[in-house]
């Protein structure tokens, strides 16, 4: 992965998806990663301000920043394969400058062969989170 | 008579796609759209290669083909609906067709206190032009409910809310339930009590024989993508009592007698509600839809929708987690099965299915006032038509059940 | 740059037509639709063939093909029409569009004792939708006259008719005189007094590149059918200040964001327009038509036209008995030419020049009032396109003179 | 022409129209029958009880029983195509009884090589000014 656009932490994931047999079994571990979000919103923490619009199903995102200033991304989305994607831009971005998240491209989703999550009519919204996580960043960046 | 599906699917090029993953498309989202036979998309690349022209008033010879492929159209589809072309208005779909109900009727002959009436299971196509002449003129809108258990309208509740009613909205079937409504009595039952009836055939129109004449409904709206036809087109049918009591909606050329600088004067009849260049290449499509859907009865597609979708009911009752919004079973359903699992959302579900090569729809069906009744904030749905096989629903059972077996 | 005329009228399969009468088809009647090349054909033929499915909310593979193809058709025909896809609302036509003006702005921004302000030059479609609402609401309307020498607006009567008025609509091109508005000033003299102004491009959308945000119109209306686009679509182009102003016309699925029984809440901007299943098939279909027209400049499509034009009305003009309402050796002008012969009735000139293989409209052009300013029941009127050739105006011009020699 | 289905006094102008060089030259000799049309209607009795709707130029039809109590048709049109047609419809029906006026079919326009002036989308109107005429002739049979 010479040209990679993520955080090099990602790599293994990426792998991971990578070595799938199949698209189910892709969305399997995508389910998984779902589970261990390693920052989810608490649902009494979904308010209409950090609800993500033009989504199918709920969603929400909350950028902040960690005790030492770095990214924070917590997300909630009541669709699991929305959820898995967030926990691994979670996972991404989780600790880098909120200048490295705010040049952050989706391209890692891809290459996880689920293509098909960034087109941008498919109603699941996941690239209408990751453009707001993105957009966050560049004004957290800019505090 | 039963039906010869492996040549009916042969007039379906889209039915042999492969998609990008690799899978066979299974089409089972009918009752969003249709698809359409080669000879519909012929009917109307023959008309854009050969005889395109404006219509109406036609002095050239190109002028006169489409001038008569139009009005050809007409009276082939209005024959269809056992109806003539004087009561048969194009529009650019059902939603259209319900819009024109409420600007060039409703807003005509109704006024303050009166009272219109809907069902729970209306699509937003049937609720939100009501609710806005409501907000307009003042006139009460009501919605009768339906049974939780049964799906099926309440009808003491019916009988109870069209007593003072000028008006009844109801739709054929539904198209989130598949539930096909007791039309007739629904029609006996309001002219009883005096109400016009307005029926949404947008779902029946695709699974039974309609017969406007017959039925004694004032109004059906219909859309034509979702029986083979192309898509921006459908129409109202209308009897000539009512459309005699309509007045103008959009305006402009084809629709008037006279225009001069002091006011204009309108044509009479259907001709008043069709101004502008109509939807020729439109028109000659769903002709030649109504044509291929003439080969067949329409009992007999109903019948194969059925047997397909009570199948894959039945199988889907016995895979643990999935419950069913509807009634699947019945033979006067629609054969469209919404459904959810306890678990697996609705939306990962999709995503799950399409990963089969299914197509399957999911939302709000817009139908938000039923997804309240029922409790959900949306379903998954199948829906089946006349090309869809057997095979087909079995492999989508045991799709969906590794699915859930795996996903849970 | 010169176009290369052969090889565009190898993509329009029509033009080769032998009529039946064993005549090759000479189409002169563009003002009231154009042909369409073949990729247009081929983009709805392989929508149908290939991914046809109901768009938004898309959860499956073909809704989302289909989704993706018809808001990239919005991307490339708003950008032709130098805006964005939020400023475009999709209509059946500028028939349609210039209704929602009037029902989903006028009606909710004008008052009575407002003016609205017409020109004699209108097309019944800019007419007849104010006399209506002046009707409804007791909106003075104002018509500018034409003078009938130059055959163009009378400014010095538009600038007094305009001084108090709310709205101005105004045709860019007449589709019976060929000629064009001086727009910019139009635009410039209405914005001073402070009125809002409605552009009606249907005419001229197919002749010049329209920039909707250059121009600094509130509003324009365009159809499809007439720039190689299909039937049954177009649009208006609203500025985002205009469809902020606007409130809900036809309702029901996608236009809304909330649906209770106890009422709806719509999306915003344009979006609330938009109701029903989308005109799929059609805007992938104009998609094709406008990256087709891409590949030229518009200014060398209108030079073609005009050299056809001009040397066609002047050679008319040589002609005994025949009469140009127009001026079609203004470099301006549309290359409509509108004509009589004195003694040989309309229709009849129609009918000998179809014989001929000469498609030409005949009528009163869905504009009546300008009939009655020239003073005329109809006109004959032949008008030219991209694909048509110096030949096909000559072979014209000699069948003409043969008639009208032989005819009188 | 064995199965005519006009009056044969009319054989002789069905056979002038076939043996025309082209349409042009039937044109003229429609324009000619328009002029010496055998009882036109003057413009002056033209008014919205005789005027035949559906046609794009102005058209008017008079029916009435002659002295003899035998049909008379007089017609006016502005569009010398639609005059010339009513003139021969004339010539075809003047003089005969209502009743076989009633069952006339408009078979020899065709046989004359006009065609297109049946199909009942053009604009001429020719088709309804017959359809008038035959409709009228039902109900003076019925006299
Ligand atoms: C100037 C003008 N305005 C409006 C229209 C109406 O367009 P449409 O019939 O496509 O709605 C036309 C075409 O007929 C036109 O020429
Ligand atoms: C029951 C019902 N009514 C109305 C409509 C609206 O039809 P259209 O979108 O074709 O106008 C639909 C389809 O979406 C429907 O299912």
């Amino acid at each position: 992965m010479e040209d990679a656009s993520w955080p090099s932490h990602l790599d293994s994931i990426v792998e991971e998806f990578r070595d799938c047999f199949d698209s189910m079994e892709r969305y399997e571990l995508l389910f998984e990663y779902a589970k261990k979000h390693p920052s989810p919103l608490p649902l009494d923490e979904w308010n209409e301000e950090n609800q993500v619009l033009g989504c199918q199903s709920r969603a929400h995102v909350k950028c902040s920043l960690d005790e030492n200033g770095l990214f924070l991304l917590r997300a909630g989305a009541d669709a699991q394969i929305v959820q898995g994607l967030m926990a691994i831009t979670a996972i991404a971005v989780n600790g880098q400058s909120s200048t490295e998240v705010s040049k952050l491209s989706p391209k890692y989703v891809e290459e996880m062969g689920l293509k098909s999550s960034l087109t941008p009519s498919r109603a699941n919204g996941f690239l209408n989170m990751f453009k707001r996580v993105v957009s966050e960043a560049e004004i957290l960046s800019e505090v | 008579m039963a039906l010869d599906i492996k040549a009916i699917r042969s007039d379906f090029p889209i039915l042999s796609r492969i998609l990008p993953n690799g899978k066979q498309l299974v089409y089972f989202d009918n009752a969003a759209t249709s698809q359409k036979p080669q000879c519909v998309i012929d009917a109307m690349t023959k008309y854009y290669e050969q005889y395109n022209s404006n219509a109406h008033r036609a002095n050239h010879t190109l002028a006169d083909e489409a001038t008569t492929a139009l009005e050809n159209a007409r009276e082939k589809i209005s024959q269809f609906f056992g109806t003539t072309p004087e009561n048969l208005i194009y529009t650019s779909g059902a939603t259209e067709a319900i819009n024109l109900v409420s600007y060039g009727w409703a807003r005509y002959n109704l006024k303050e206190g009166d009272v219109i009436v809907l069902t729970e299971m209306e699509h937003h196509a049937d609720i939100v032009p009501w609710q806005e002449l409501s907000k307009e003129k003042g006139i009460e809108v009501r919605y009768v409910p339906i049974n939780n258990e049964s799906f099926t309208l309440d009808m003491d509740a019916f009988e109870i809310a069209i007593e003072d009613a000028s008006l009844v909205c109801v739709t054929h079937t539904s198209n989130v339930l598949g539930i096909r409504n007791p039309i007739e009595q629904i029609i006996q039952m309001s002219k009883e009590v005096g109400a016009h009836v307005l029926l949404d055939c947008a779902q029946g129109a695709p699974h039974e024989k309609i017969n406007f004449n017959n039925l004694g409904a004032d109004f059906i709206a219909i859309s034509a993508h979702k029986m083979a036809g192309p898509t921006g087109i459908g129409c109202l049918l209308a009897t000539s009592e009512r459309i005699s009591e309509m007045g103008p909606f959009m305006t402009g050329g084809s629709m008037i007698k006279t225009v001069t600088t002091d006011g204009s004067t309108y044509q009479n009849g259907h001709s008043m509600f069709e101004t502008g260049t109509p939807r020729i290449a439109e028109a000659i499509g769903w002709g030649a839809a109504v044509e291929w859907l003439s080969q067949f009865e329409m009992k007999d597609i109903h019948n194969h929708v059925h047997q397909i979708a009570s199948w894959t009911g039945r199988e889907m009752n016995k895979i643990p987690g999935i419950k069913i919004y509807g009634d699947p079973d019945n033979k006067n359903s629609s054969g469209a099965i919404s459904f959810l699992h306890e678990t697996i959302q609705s939306q990962d579900l999709a995503f799950l299915l399409d990963e089969g090569g299914f197509a399957v729809r999911t939302g709000h069906h817009c139908a938000q006032p039923l997804m309240d009744a029922l409790g959900v904030p949306s379903t998954n749905r199948a829906s089946f038509w006349i090309y869809n096989t057997q095979e087909e629903a079995e492999s989508f059972i045991s799709h969906l059940k590794f699915v859930c077996e795996r996903f849970v």
